[in-house]
C-alpha cells in the first residue's frame, strides 16, 4: 500500500523534524550545552520515517544509540527530547539516559540499545509479548549493518521466525560501523540475504526513499500483524556527518572517501529527494513552507524549554533505580 | 504428596522438598496471573514438566541462544509480561549476563523510570557432583556488584515458595540461585497461595549468643551440621540466612554482631570478593566497634571446580572447618 | 577424494574403538565408577571419524560435552581417556576434566567446550593462529545441531569466512538438543543452507556413512588448506543412547518415538553399515574379526590402567591453575 | 616525542602520556615477538592507528562480535599466539564475559596443565564524561570472583608499559582495564624495551605513618590530591596503589596496616562486592589486631551512572571525601 496524501505531508514533516532537531543538537553540543556522545541521524530520515510510518499508535520500537530519529519518526514531541539531551530534568528520561538513549515510552519507543544488536532481543521479546497478551500490537526493531554480525542478530531472527512473532527487522544499513564498512566486516555483503537463514522474507529497500521504505514496511507489518511472522528489511541508507559529532576519527587514511559523502550529501538527501517528489505529485511550494516553518519552530521551542528547564537535584541521584526505593539498612557511605 | 496438616493458627503446611515448592509457587503463579510465562531450554528436563503440560502456551521452550532468550524475556517483561527465565544450570549464566547487566539492571534508570523490568533470572548452582568447571559454578558474586539486580538463595523449601512468589510480583529484575544441594530437602510448606516472603530481610535461623554465624546458600546444610554439635558443647551460636544477598539485612547483621562481637561467615562461593567479603567489609566500617575477636570467612578457595571428587570435595567448607573457625573466634 | 583401503580399515577401527570405548564407559557408570555426566557418541561415530580421517597429524579439533569420541577419532590412546573418565590423577587431564572435556592435546584436541557453542570461535581462533603463524594446519570444528542457534556460530562464521580462514564446520547434527527436536528450535530446518549467510558452502552429508562424510570433509579440508575458506558441514547422524546417561528425561509424552530409534539402531548404525559395505569391497571376516580383538583388547586395557591408576592427591587441588603456581602473599584460608 | 633523558644509574626515560606508553609498549611487544597480534574493532579510533599501519597482517579489525572475537583471540592464544583483544569500552566486557571465564580462565586447569591461554584482554573505563550507564561501567570486580584470571589497573604511565608488556609476556589470561582518566596524563617511562613490572606487586607511592590509603584505579587522582592536603596538614599517609588487583599483594596492604593501625580505600566501581570489599575483608580476617579504628571504604554508589554531569559528578569519590574520611580514622 502506497501513501496517502495525508501521510505523505506527515512523512515530509516528520524527516525535517529530524534533521532540523540534530542540526540544531549539534549546534548546541558544540557550544558545550549537550553533553556526552551524540551520533545525528542525518541522511538516514528516510529509512526511519518510512518505517515509522507504517506503524500505529500503539506499535513499539526499539532503536539504536542513534537514537533521536525513532521517537521523532514516530511523533514524539520535541520539548522533553532536547531537554533530555541537555541533561536537564524535565528530559523524557529526568537526565538519567541523554542522547543514546533516547525512549519516549508515549509514543511506543521501549527502549534504545546503546550496546550494538543488544535492542534485537528486546524487540523480539516485545512481539514476544504482544503474541501472549493476545494484542495486535507489533514491534519495529531498529538496527544497523554493523547490529547484524552480532550473535544476537542471528539467535533472535531464528527465535522470532520460529514463534512467527509479530516483529519487523529494519536494518537501517549506512555501510558504516564506526569506520569499519560493510565489506570488510560482512562475509555476505547481502543484508537482505541473511533472512533465508531464518526462512524469513529478506527485502532490500532503498533507504533514501521514503515512499519505498514505507511500503516494504507496511507490508512486513501488515505480515506480522497477520502472525505470519517477521520480516527482515534492508533499507540503504547513509549517514552524512560523522559517526558520533565527537568523534574525530583521525587517521590519515580516511575509512570513507569525501567524495562519496559528497555524493550522497549532494544526490542522495532523502528530504530533498521527497520534497521534489511531493512537488511532481502535486503539492504546493506554499504548503511545503508552512510545513517547514511549524518543523523551525517547534525545535526553537524545544529548545526554549530544554533551556528553560532545571537540572536535576543531587538528591534524586539514587531514584527510579528501582520500583520502590530499598529501605537503606544500616549506614550507606557514599 | 502429603496431606496439608494445620499449625496453632490455623496455617495449614504441606510438607514438600525444595524442587517442588518451587515448582508449586510458579505454578501458583502462572494460576494468578495470566502475564507470567516461563522461558527456558528443555523446560520439562529441569523440573518443569508439569508447569509446561499445563500451561503450553505460557511455557517457551528456547532454541540454545541464552543470550538473546534472556534479552527476549526482559523485552517482554518491559512490555507487559512478568516473565521467569530459567537459565538451567548457573554457568550458563554468563551468556546472558550482557543482557542481564546491560539492559535489565539499569533500564528503568536509564529511562527516568519510564521502563520496568518485573523479570525473574533463575538458575540453579548444581556443584558437588562432578560436573567440572564448566557446569559448576556459584556466580552470584559476580552479579552483586550490579546496581538496579535483586539477588535471591533460598535455603529452604517454604522460603523459595515465598521469595519466588515475591520475586514475580516484584517490578524489578530479581535473581534467583537455587542450590541444588537442597533440590530433594523436604519440610513445612504453607499451602497459602498468597505466603510471600519480603525480599530484603534476612532469617535467625537459631538465636544464640556467642556468635554469630552467617551461612549463604548451600553451606547453610552444613552449618546446620556445625550448630548442632557446637551447640551440644554449649556453644551459643546465632545462625543467620540472609535469604536476600541484594539488598543485603545488613541490620539483621549488625545487630547480632553487636550482641555477640565474634563473626564467621560461610559460602560455597570462591571467596574473592564474594558477598562474605562485603558482609566482612560493612562489619568491619561499621560494626568494628563491636567486634572482639577478627572476622572468619570460609569459602571455596580460588581455585576452578575440578571433575575428581577426590579434589572437588576439598573445596567447599565443611563442617568441621566451620566448627574449628567458631572456636577460633571463641579462644 | 575416497579413501584408500588403509584409510578404510583405519576409519572401521576407529569408530570400532569409539563404539567399544563408550560401552565400556557406560558400563563403568552405571558401576558407580565413573563420576558426573556421560554424554556417549554411539551412533555418530560416523561422522566423526569420517572428518577425523580427513585431517592430518598436525590439524587441530575442537569439540564439544559429547567429547568421546572427538580424540579417539584423530588417533588417541584409550588409557589416559578412560583414567581421566574415572577421575584418575592418570587421566589425560589428571582428573580435572572428566567426561565433558576429554581433550587430548598430544592428538591435536585442542579443547571440548561444555558450553554449548563456546568451541566455535576456538576453533576459528585457532585457524586464525594456523594462517598468520604461516603453517598449513586445519582446524576441524565440531558441534551440534543444538549449538548451530547460538550467537557465536552467527559470529563466527562470518569472521572465518571474511578472513579465508583454515576452518571446517561439522555440525553433527543427531536432530536433538537433549529433548528440543532440531523442527522445534530452527525456523530454517536445513542447517547447511545457513551457509549462504556467510558466503560458505554448504554440505549436506550422510553422518552414517563414514565414507561420505570423509569425501566431503576432505574437500572442505583442502579447500580449508589452500586458503579458501571455511565450509560448513551437516552430517545428519543418530544418537542411540539418552542425550546423557543419568539423564532420565522423565516425560510422559517422550521427545522422540521410540521406534524411531529403534529404526535407526536397526537400519541406521554407521558401524555395521560400513562392516557389510567393507566385506562388499573385499576385505575378508578375518581381517575385520583381527579389528575387532584389537580393539577390545585396548578398550580392556584402557580399564585395567584406569583401575590401577591412584586418585589425585589433596595436594594437588591448585594445581595448573596459574602457569607458576601464585607465591601465596598473606594468609590465604580455604 | 621528547627526547630521552637519563637519570642517575643510566636508565633513559622519555616524557610520554599514559596512553603513548601503552601505544608504545605494544608496538614494543609487536616489534619483539611475531606471536603477537592484536584483535579487536575500529582499532585505529581507539588509538591503535599506528600500530594498525605499521602490522596489518597482525592487526585484525573485527565485525562487532565480541563474544566471538574474544573466543577466536583464546582459540588463538591455545595454538601458539599471544593475542591482545581489545574489547574497547568496558562495558561491552560483559558481553565477552562467557568466552573469558569459562574458557580463558578455565582452560589451563579444566585440561590439567594441557593447554595455556597466553592472552590480553584489553578494555577502558571510559566513565565521568556522561555516556550514562550502558557506557560507564568499572566492572573489575565482576571478574575478581574468576579463578586463573589476573587482572591489573595501571594508573601511570611508566606502570601501564610495564605491566603491559608483563601481561603479554605471561603465560595466563591477563585482563587490563585502563582508566581513562589517565590517558591523557604525562610522566617519564623508561625508554628501555626490556622494562618489565612484576604482576602481583603493588606500589608504595608516598611512605607514612599514620595511615594507609589504598587507592585503585581512576581513583589514584583524586588520592594523590588529597595526600598533597594531608601531608602539608602533617599527616603522613601512606598511599598505596595495588595495580595488581589479582592475585592482590596482600602483603604489602597487610604490612602498612601494621605500621598505621588505620585504612581507608578508595575506588570508582560500584561498592558491593568490590575490591574495596575484599581488602577490607583481608584485613579485617588477618590484620584485626593492627586495626585501631574502623575500616574507611570510599567508592561509587550502588545505583547506575547516570547521563546528567550534575548527577554523575556525585557517584565518584572526590578529594574531600578522602580527606574527611582520613580525618575520621585518626580521631
Ligand atoms: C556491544 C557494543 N560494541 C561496540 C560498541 C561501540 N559502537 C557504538 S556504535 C558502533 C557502530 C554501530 O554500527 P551500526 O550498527 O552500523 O550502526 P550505525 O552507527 O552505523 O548507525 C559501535 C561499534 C557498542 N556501543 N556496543
Ligand atoms: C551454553 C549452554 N547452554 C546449555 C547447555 C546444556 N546442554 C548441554 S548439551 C545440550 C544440548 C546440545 O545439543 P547439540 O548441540 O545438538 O549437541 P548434542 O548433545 O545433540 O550432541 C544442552 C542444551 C550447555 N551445556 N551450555
Ligand atoms: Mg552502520
Ligand atoms: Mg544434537
Amino acid at each position: 500500500m502506497s501513501m496517502t496524501e495525508t501521510l505523505q505531508r506527515e512523512a515530509y514533516r516528520r524527516m525535517l523534524r529530524i534533521r532540523r532537531f540534530e542540526e540544531e543538537g549539534t549546534r548546541q553540543f558544540m557550544q558545550g550545552k549537550i553533553p556526552g556522545a551524540f551520533h545525528a541521524s542525518i541522511g538516514q530520515e528516510g529509512a526511519i520515517v518510512g518505517a515509522c510510518l507504517a506503524l500505529r499508535d500503539e506499535d513499539m520500537i526499539v532503536g539504536t544509540h542513534r537514537s533521536h530519529g525513532h521517537p521523532i519518526g514516530k511523533g514524539a514531541s520535541l520539548e522533553a527530547l532536547m531537554a533530555e539531551l541537555m541533561a536537564k530534568s524535565t528530559g523524557i528520561s529526568k537526565g538519567r539516559g541523554g542522547s543514546m538513549h533516547l525512549a519516549d515510552r508515549s509514543v511506543g519507543i521501549i527502549g534504545q540499545s546503546a550496546i550494538v544488536g543488544g535492542g534485537i532481543p528486546l524487540a523480539t521479546g516485545a512481539a514476544l509479548s504482544a503474541k501472549v497478551r493476545g494484542s495486535d500490537q507489533v514491534c519495529l526493531c531498529f538496527f544497523g549493518d554493523g547490529a547484524v554480525n552480532q550473535g544476537t542478530f542471528h539467535e533472535s531472527l531464528n527465535m522470532g521466525s520460529l514463534w512467527k512473532l509479530p516483529v519487523v527487522y529494519l536494518c537501517e544499513n549506512n555501510g558504516y560501523a564506526i569506520t569499519t564498512s560493510l565489506v570488510e566486516s560482512h562475509a555476505q555483503p547481502s543484508i537482505a540475504k541473511r533472512a533465508d537463514a531464518y526462512a524469513v522474507p529478506g527485502v532490500t529497500v532503498d533507504g533514501q526513499d521514503v515512499s519505498a521504505v514505507y511500503d516494504a514496511a507496511h507490508t512486513a507489518v501488515v505480515r506480522a500483524r497477520r502472525g505470519e511472522g517477521p520480516t527482515l528489511i534492508e533499507a540503504k541508507t547513509y549517514r552524512f556527518d560523522e559517526h558520533n559529532v565527537n568523534l574525530n576519527a583521525g587517521m590519515t587514511d580516511p575509512y570513507r572517501p569525501v567524495e562519496e559523502v559528497e555524493y550522497h550529501k549532494r544526490h542522495r538527501d532523502p528530504i530533498p529527494l521527497f520534497r521534489r517528489a511531493l512537488l511532481e505529485l502535486g503539492l504546493s511550494e506554499s504548503e511545503l513552507t508552512v510545513i517547514e516553518r511549524e518543523v523551525d519552530e517547534a525545535v526553537a521551542e524545544a529548545v526554549r524549554f530544554a533551556d528553560e528547564s532545571p537540572f536535576p537535584e543531587p538528591s534524586e541521584l539514587c531514584e527510579n533505580l528501582y520500583s520502590r526505593p530499598i529501605p537503606a539498612r544500616g549506614k550507606q557511605a557514599v | 504428596m502429603a496431606a496439608a496438616v494445620n499449625d496453632k493458627s490455623g496455617n495449614a503446611y504441606v510438607r514438600m522438598s525444595y524442587l517442588d515448592a518451587l515448582q508449586q509457587a510458579q505454578m501458583e503463579e502462572l494460576e494468578r496471573d495470566e502475564r507470567v510465562i516461563i522461558i527456558g531450554e528443555d523446560l520439562a528436563v529441569y523440573g518443569d514438566g508439569k508447569v509446561v503440560s499445563r500451561y503450553p502456551t505460557r511455557t517457551w521452550s528456547t532454541p540454545i541462544s541464552e543470550t538473546s532468550f534472556t534479552g527476549m524475556g526482559i523485552g517482554a517483561a518491559m512490555t507487559g509480561l512478568r516473565p521467569i527465565v530459567c537459565l538451567s544450570i548457573a554457568s550458563f549464566m554468563y551468556l546472558a549476563s550482557d543482557p542481564i547487566i546491560n539492559q535489565a539492571a539499569k533500564l528503568r534508570y536509564m529511562t527516568g523510570g519510564q521502563i520496568g523490568v518485573p523479570i525473574v533470572f533463575r538458575c540453579c548452582m548444581f556443584y558437588g557432583v562432578s560436573n567440572a568447571a564448566q557446569h559448576s559454578d556459584r556466580p552470584y558474586p559476580v552479579f552483586l556488584n550490579v546496581p538496579g539486580l535483586k539477588i535471591l538463595c533460598p535455603t529452604t523449601p517454604s522460603d523459595i515458595k515465598g521469595l519466588l512468589k515475591s520475586a514475580v510480583r516484584d517490578d524489578d529484575p530479581v535473581m534467583l540461585f537455587e542450590d541444588t544441594k537442597f533440590w530433594t530437602v523436604k519440610d513445612e510448606v504453607p499451602t497459602d497461595p498468597e505466603y510471600l516472603l519480603p525480599i530484603g530481610k534476612a532469617a535467625i535461623r537459631q538465636a544464640g549468643s556467642d556468635v554469630t554465624l552467617i551461612a549463604i546458600a548451600g553451606a547453610m546444610r552444613v552449618a546446620l551440621e556445625a550448630v548442632k554439635v557446637l551447640t551440644a558443647e554449649g556453644i551459643s551460636v546465632e545462625l543467620i540466612d540472609p535469604r536476600t544477598l541484594k539488598p543485603l539485612d545488613t541490620e539483621t547483621v549488625l545487630t547480632s554482631v553487636a550482641k555477640t562481637g565474634r563473626l564467621v561467615i560461610v559460602e560455597n562461593a570462591h571467596r574473592v570478593c564474594s558477598l562474605a567479603a562485603e558482609i566482612a567489609a560493612i562489619v568491619s566500617e561499621q560494626g568494628f566497634e563491636y567486634l572482639k575477636r577478627p572476622i572468619q570467612r570460609l569459602a571455596a578457595p580460588d581455585v576452578h571446580v575440578p571433575f575428581s571428587p577426590v579434589l572437588e570435595s576439598l573445596m567447599y567448607p565443611r563442617a568441621e572447618a566451620i566448627i574449628a573457625s567458631v572456636k577460633t573466634v571463641l579462644r
